[in-house]
């Protein structure tokens, strides 16, 4: 089956990404395919690129871009959620005369269209929360 | 048929009850994160209305130290196991 | 309506308040989103959700946006149906007449249903 | 002499418990964010055992369309008033 | 004591379960924290946060840290007072013996006096 | 008196930031002293320097870095809450071999032991948590 992913909790302060990534690699393993995950709300916040947690603990933000690589899953960033809490790209950056880019590379920002899109046209959406 | 998810305490959320109360006679529910609190007596009385439907993620307990605490009438699933939930319900509604 | 093919319609359910945090003007911003895109969109209010309906809400602190006069906005969007969870409004004292739109109350019979009949349901 | 600060509702959370058990008997709640609407009949029932001690925010009660509606056993109170319980009581505990 | 001259403790008190939010981790950070700058501090398990001390707590999916490790090496750091609200471990059906750490009961009568007598007093 | 402030909420996400910036007005109106602010938890967040809020809504970023303007405040941001969750500076950057930095000007980070030494040395200390 083709599922979407809505994840709303930000890394490193609640577990709603670990749980989503969890839940992300079992679904794999079950043969299905992990086409999406959209991220809202403190979601926003798992794109974050100079996010540098101690050693000891997982990189998540690497893990989203592992998924990306392996998988083809599209990680969509909501642009309002995240333009206002400073995740931004370069091509944003520029159109509000800013220095520099806040988005690790292998995410994209996308409206909230493409959320309601993925929950019509995926077999299933899931959602974990702070 | 639906799939709930809660990964609230009932010890300190009130959400369980909503969820409780959406809930169709076939639906199940799960209980995730800190959802498991409530896998535990007395904490799982709250659930009894959905006996045979209550569901507890596996991976939860155990890292709070739960495995071992978790009341029978809960049936313990892994992520895996999560997955086929997901797989056998139309649709996961997260209560949070 | 605007899709009145789809056979089902998108259950937005907003269950926090207004101003304490961004979850209700984002959960709104979803429904509108959702019925700009031509779906058919219901939207429910429970638990500390009915108190986003609260007639004379305003601007917060250092003019924070509430979510009210995107309320307003709904009927433009299509967005006709309102539901309310009666026992959430009675826990909190409210009674339709405190209430800033003519809504629908729907007793907790009625709850299970709701969700059993729209796909996809977002929970906010 | 202590002021505590409450921002979450008493029909979501049960947080207040715990802020109530916490407090001397000369120790004042002030209901802050979407902790005012606890200051709204019969929510507000929840904090009968602190009567005169019991403020909410003036500001976070007007945004919410809540001003008429304020028990009247609770004291309203503007930011300046928040600074002003800062300056009276030694200490500020704040539950969320 | 690392410092018996002064005259109060600092008290951080713990609400929040662990591996579900960071709140506990983050909350003992500022007790280990405080201790090293050579305070005496007291931690408070209430609510949620008496489950920090369950026994056999492991770690989360993706190696993601537990707090239980942390709370082993308090002793190290001079932080002895453990105390532990004798109600908010009844509703959650724990005793004693199911606790990692030797600790100390509060009962409710004794719980404003540890909140008056302390100062700063940390919330988390 | 001297006053200290404690942010644990996201900007944009929770009243916190709102309430504390509040709060902070309202103190200096009478008198007092807002010396520092200390941000833990997800209120590191309030020092994302790329954070784009929609023109009709509060700069919150820029009006804690108008209170550090116009009345000294230090506006100090726990290193390891912000760290993970990648709100870094130009230094830090470079440590962990990184390209650019997302900390806004006028903030600092900084250890616990400085909100320790705030709540010891300062006449209230204020929290405001999500």
């Amino acid at each position: 089956m083709r599922y979407a992913l809505l994840v709303q909790g930000a890394p490193y302060s609640h577990q709603a990404a670990h749980s989503a990534l969890r839940f992300a690699s079992a679904l794999i393993d079950r043969g299905h395919r992990l086409e999406t995950v959209f991220f809202y709300h403190d979601g926003i916040y798992n794109a974050q690129r100079l996010a540098t947690p101690p050693q000891d603990e997982p990189h998540l933000i690497e893990a989203w871009q592992r998924l990306h690589h392996e998988q083809g899953t599209a990680l969509l960033v909501c642009v309002a959620a995240a333009l206002k809490r400073g995740v931004i790209d370069e091509r944003e950056s520029q159109r509000h005369g800013k220095q520099g880019h806040s988005l690790a590379a292998s995410f994209e920002l996308t409206g909230v269209g493409q959320l309601i899109e993925a929950a019509m046209t995926h077999d299933r959406l899931v959602t974990f929360s702070p | 048929m639906q799939l709930h998810l809660l990964n609230r305490s009932v010890a300190s959320s009130h959400v369980y009850r909503d969820a409780l109360r959406a809930m169709s006679d076939d639906d199940y529910l799960l209980l995730i994160e800190d959802g498991v609190y409530g896998a535990v007596a007395p904490l799982v009385e709250h659930f009894s209305s959905i006996a045979g439907r209550l569901f507890a993620l596996r991976e939860d307990l155990e890292s709070r130290g739960l495995e071992g605490r978790c009341a029978e009438s809960v049936i313990v699933v892994d992520t895996e196991g999560f997955v086929q939930l997901t797989e056998e319900t139309e649709r996961t509604v997260s209560w949070f | 309506m605007n899709n009145a093919d789809s056979t089902t319609a998108l259950l937005v359910v907003l269950r926090h308040a207004p101003h304490g945090s961004s979850w209700l003007r984002e959960g709104l911003d979803v429904a509108l989103v959702g019925a700009a895109f031509g779906q058919t969109v219901d939207l429910l209010f429970l638990g500390d959700g009915v108190q986003a309906l609260i007639k004379g809400q305003q601007q917060g602190p250092l003019g924070q946006k509430g979510t009210h006069p995107t309320l307003d906005m709904l009927a433009m969007y299509d967005i006709e149906t309102l539901l309310v969870d009666v026992e959430s409004l009675a826990q909190r004292g409210l009674t339709e007449a405190d209430l800033q739109l003519p809504v629908t109350l729907i007793t907790a019979s009625q709850l299970p249903h709701l969700f059993a009949q729209h796909t996809p349901v977002f929970n906010f």
